[in-house]
């Protein structure tokens, strides 16, 4: 019967419309602003440099530049601090991220061999200034590794049990480079 | 499927005045190809879709290459005059090895479900003899990808029916897809330059990305 | 009015408003924007406006697409060299007030793509933005932030005296040139009175 | 043996490998009609509400009838070979995302089988597994959305598309869940894949593998015994077997014209050869079939959906040879291609032994489909083009690249 298909369309969007307002599986509209929608802790944003402890001090990053050369749009500028004689130290003194550009590819936490670049859940970043609001420095994007806690709970235990690991591996390696010099000093002290 | 060998040999007798050649595959388990001159082109690529053994109908892709001219340098032993004798000496030969476009095509076959098969033809060199034979008579396929190599890379499709750039507006001078295209200069502002980058944008602002 | 006759006369059940806080809010809550996609951001854009985002509980449901019947512009994906005329010809056609957001990193810089040589680097070279948003692409909560910052920028305008918006000034244009495309490049590559990047120092 | 190098013999018919011309509506004028005055030139795009993007045609039209076609493309193309050629092998990655961006995670495997080609890296089972899982849901909300926007495209304003919309949500949550992003998941690595698994992931798949047929189910209700759709889509825009061959024609467009080619059996790249699915062919090759041939393929996503959910077993997600920085394929060249969602998707890659790509090509199957618009266009009516143009399924991020 011709119109019986459009009817039983029809019929389909009556059921949809009447089931938005008591079947649950289809209330789906998130009231943004005031309700937000929970993130899984996968989800990412933007990059962002964990530090421990002091903002500035307790950087991770050592500016070993390798985020900088993997990143596929070119989006991070690092310059390390140097000391009085021009050596450079292990330390960012520019840590620019121009997030205009950022594609958020998560490609400078995965190479990042010191866990000291990770991926933000911040979207909230829209504004006018072109200019001014949109190239992240180094106090801009320093976080505290609580915050990673907080963010992203799971991946942040790990990352802290591996760095812990790693410290108590160097400390062994350093008691164990020392441990013989203070017994060949015993050993001097009995001599006289 | 027939070997590419065992290809190459039947080709050999069906078209006796054409030039074909095997082209080795560097990467282990990946099928090598084969090398056909431009003036068979068209014949050879006729045979493959006909041949009851081939029946290599669905000419899935067609890609544009850009070798640039090579300098190579040979060691020759050649004889000179010295001090009235004549010595051999070595000698260092700088030869300039021409470059050429190369488009390669992957060949698939829908009944018989066997390929690819990879053919490639070459231009003579990059600059004024680029001239190759179109498939399109052939493989309504290759329209839209021959446009596209005419317009990135400069290769002049004899036969296409509407040879025109794609992508692209009309116009355009460059074949920006070629490995010596110099892009447009639009540099000003690159807040976080750095390797190739810094040296363009460099010429911006000198003095803030000196020191970077 | 003064602060207490207003309240007073609200307490009597009588609203009173005044003319620039009713033409804002008019304005602010009617935002039709352009049903213009041009990459990947256009889906998000799509998806803001669906059923889980629900774009129209701001007013700004309406895409029309005709530039003749819209007030904003979301510049939504990358904007190549090839079509940065017509970009630029939209934005000449819609009527005043218009606004325009730069929606993802390929919109605001070229972003990923600015390398490329047939990607403009930020459409800004070319048209005056009003709200950027970083993100590729953006979540379409990001897009309802940006609204909702193009929202507050409006609610906040003074419509006399120097610091008022765009299109009550008579100095503004309302149409910017349309570039053409040359052999190499857009002819002109940038709208000169309108981009002026930042001179970039860092301290030595 | 017929010289095909002669223009003569070019396009004639009945001659063997000549392109079949029988589609191409040749149109009849009176001698007054083929007065240029009485033909209408339109120029659809780039900014068309119907055009899914930044895309031209140039249309010459007599009353209403198409008369001339041409398309112009161009306005998307994001140098995305070019860029890749100039950066590393990971870096292209999150770049081909951007390809066809409703199917991220197609386009990354694509890619990724090319490297692994090239560079001959094994992928563990349980990344095969991921790789079939996320390959589906991509496909599933990518025909979901096709169905919807063809809809829009018939002016069936919002509601099939908002359906759609609400269903791809649901994927795309598991695709955040996964990956960290909705759309650019950049989730595959040679040799593997990123991350493994978040725990629940799973479970909440097979609920939404559960569910999902009850969506198929209202969708089919709403849409396919409708009269206007029938009206609209049946008969409109026919494609002959032959030409679609000929014309490199690949995926869903292949076969509703009835060509037996799904390159998910042909190569049976990946553990496809463990799964049982059917591959629905069409009859007609009209835009009905094209529509009729998505919703059935759906059905069959779930079919693999199923048996991968459960059978996917625990081990390694990466190849342990794998490298992240300092990759380096050996000189050569690999061809690797799959059935994404639009079609037949390659990367062709060129090594010369450095850490970039020496030649990157995509071969996009929404550029390659859109050879025969012209020919399913001429003599069909104007409003025809839009939905022409819709079954097609074309995404401008993979035809302009």
């Amino acid at each position: 019967m011709p119109g019986f298909g459009i009817i039983k369309g029809l019929k389909e969007t009556a059921r949809n419309f009447f089931g938005s307002y008591h079947d649950p599986g289809r209330f789906v509209t998130i009231q943004y602003p005031e309700e937000k929608r929970e993130h899984h802790e996968n989800y990412r944003s933007f990059p962002f440099l964990v530090y421990d402890g002091d903002p500035v001090k307790g950087l991770r990053c050592v500016s070993c530049k390798i985020c900088e050369k993997e990143c596929p749009p070119q989006c991070i500028y690092i310059v390390p601090e140097q000391d009085g004689s021009g050596k450079l130290l292990k330390f960012p003194r520019i840590f620019d991220i121009d997030v205009s550009v950022c594609m958020g590819c998560q490609i400078c936490v995965e190479v990042c061999p010191f866990d000291s670049i990770k991926m933000d859940q911040e979207f909230e970043v829209s504004t006018a200034d072109r200019f001014g609001g949109l190239i992240l420095n180094r106090s801009k994007l320093a976080k505290s590794n609580e915050y990673y806690h907080q963010i992203r709970p799971a991946e942040a235990t790990a990352v802290d049990a591996q760095l812990a690991a790693e410290r108590e591996r160097q400390q062994a390696k350093a008691a164990a480079a020392k441990s013989p010099a203070p017994a060949a000093a015993a050993t001097r002290e009995k001599k006289p | 499927m027939e070997t590419l060998p065992q290809l190459k040999t039947r080709l050999a007798a069906a078209f006796p005045k054409a030039r074909l050649e095997i082209v080795p595959n560097g990467s282990p388990g990946n099928p090598d190809s084969l090398w056909v001159d431009a003036a068979s082109g068209l014949k050879v690529a006729g045979f493959l879709k006909n041949d009851a053994a081939l029946q290599l109908d669905f000419l899935s892709n067609v890609t544009g290459l850009d070798w640039l001219d090579k300098t190579v340098t040979e060691k020759v032993r050649v004889k000179r005059e010295f001090k009235g004798q004549e010595i051999e000496v070595d000698e260092i030969l700088e030869k300039i090895v021409p470059g050429y476009l190369e488009v390669v095509y992957h060949f698939y076959s829908t009944p018989l479900r066997h390929g690819p098969l990879v053919l490639r033809m070459r231009t003579e060199n990059r600059t004024d003899r680029t001239h190759l034979p179109s498939l399109v008579p052939l493989y309504r396929s290759a329209e839209f990808q021959e446009r596209e190599i005419y317009d990135l890379y400069g290769v002049i499709f004899d036969g296409h029916p509407d040879l025109r750039r794609l992508l692209m507006w009309e116009g355009f001078a460059d074949h920006p897809m070629r490995k010596d295209y110099c892009e447009p200069d639009d540099y000003e502002y690159e807040p976080t330059p750095h390797g190739a980058l810094l040296e363009k944008a460099r010429r911006h602002y000198p003095r803030e990305a000196a020191h970077g | 009015m003064d602060q207490a006759l207003i309240s007073e006369l609200k307490r009597q059940g009588v609203i009173t408003i005044g003319l620039e806080t009713l033409y804002n809010w008019g304005r602010s809550n009617s935002i039709w924007p352009l049903g213009f996609g041009l990459a990947c951001c256009a889906i998000e854009m799509i998806a803001a406006s669906m059923a889980r985002f629900d774009l129209a509980r701001f007013g700004a449901e309406v895409f029309r697409p005709s530039p003749r019947q819209a007030d904003l512009m979301i510049v939504a994906g990358t904007v190549t060299k090839k079509m940065a005329p017509q970009v630029v010809r939209l934005y000449n056609q819609m009527p005043e007030p218009k606004y325009v957001i730069a929606m993802g990193a390929c919109a605001i810089s070229g972003g990923p793509f600015k390398q490329g040589y047939n990607v403009l680097k930020g459409v800004d070279r070319f048209l005056p933005v009003d709200v950027h948003i970083p993100g590729c692409p953006p979540r379409p909560e990001a897009l309802i932030h940006a609204l909702m910052t193009l929202q507050r920028i409006i609610s906040g305008q003074k419509l006399t005296g120097p610091d008022r918006p765009r299109h009550l000034r008579t100095d503004a244009p309302a149409e910017y040139p349309v570039p053409t495309h040359g052999a190499h490049d857009l002819e002109p590559a940038r709208n000169s009175s309108l981009w002026r990047p930042l001179k970039i120092t860092r301290e030595a | 043996m017929v010289d095909f190098a002669q223009p003569e013999n070019a396009f004639k018919p009945g001659l063997p490998g000549a392109a079949e011309p029988a589609c191409r509506v040749v149109p009849k004028y009176s001698d007054q009609g083929e007065r240029e005055g009485d033909w209408l030139e339109i120029s659809m795009g780039p900014q068309h509400p119907s055009t899914h993007g930044v895309f031209r045609m140039d249309l010459v039209l007599e009353g209403e009838t198409v008369i001339r076609l041409k398309p112009v493309f161009g306005y998307l193309h994001r140098n995305h070979e070019k860029i890749a050629e100039q950066t590393t092998y990971l870096s292209s990655m999150p770049y081909t995302d951007r390809l066809d961006y409703f199917c991220s995670m197609t386009n990354n495997w694509a890619y990724a089988l090319a490297v692994e080609k090239l560079a001959g890296l094994q992928v563990p089972e349980r990344a095969e597994y991921i790789r079939i899982i996320t390959a589906e849901l991509t496909r599933l909300q990518n025909h979901a959305c096709l169905m919807g926007f063809l809809m829009q495209d018939l002016g069936a304003m919002g509601t099939p598309l908002m359906y759609a919309f609400r269903e791809r949500e649901k994927i795309l949550d598991l695709f955040e869940a996964l990956s960290g992003a909705r759309m650019m998941c950049n989730y595959m690595r040679f040799g593997g894949c990123r991350i493994d698994l978040p725990p629940g992931w799973l479970e909440q798949t097979r609920r939404l593998v559960a569910d999902f047929p009850r969506f198929l189910d209202e969708f089919e209700a709403l849409l396919t015994g409708n009269e206007i759709v029938m009206a609209r889509l049946q008969g409109v825009g026919a494609l002959s077997r032959e030409l679609a061959i000929n014309a490199g024609i690949s995926g869903p467009m292949l076969r509703a014209s009835g060509v037996n080619y799904d390159i998910r059996k042909v190569d049976q790249y990946g553990i496809y050869n463990r799964f049982e699915f059917r591959v629905p062919l069409g009859a007609h090759g009209d835009c009905y079939d094209r529509f009729m041939l998505r919703l059935l393929e759906m059905r069959e996503s779930l079919r693999i959906l199923e048996p991968a959910l459960k059978d996917i077993p625990s081990g390694p997600i990466i190849d342990a040879r794998a490298k992240l920085r300092n990759f380096k394929p050996r000189p050569g060249e690999a061809y690797g291609r799959i059935e994404a969602p639009k079609g037949e998707l390659g990367f062709y890659l060129v090594s010369d032994g450095s850490a970039n790509p020496y030649r990157y090509r995509v071969r996009p199957p929404s550029l390659i489909n859109l050879t025969i618009l012209e020919d399913l266009c001429l003599g069909q009516k104007v409003a025809d083009v839009v939905i022409i143009l819709g079954s097609v399924d074309i995404v401008l991020g993979e035809v302009d690249r």
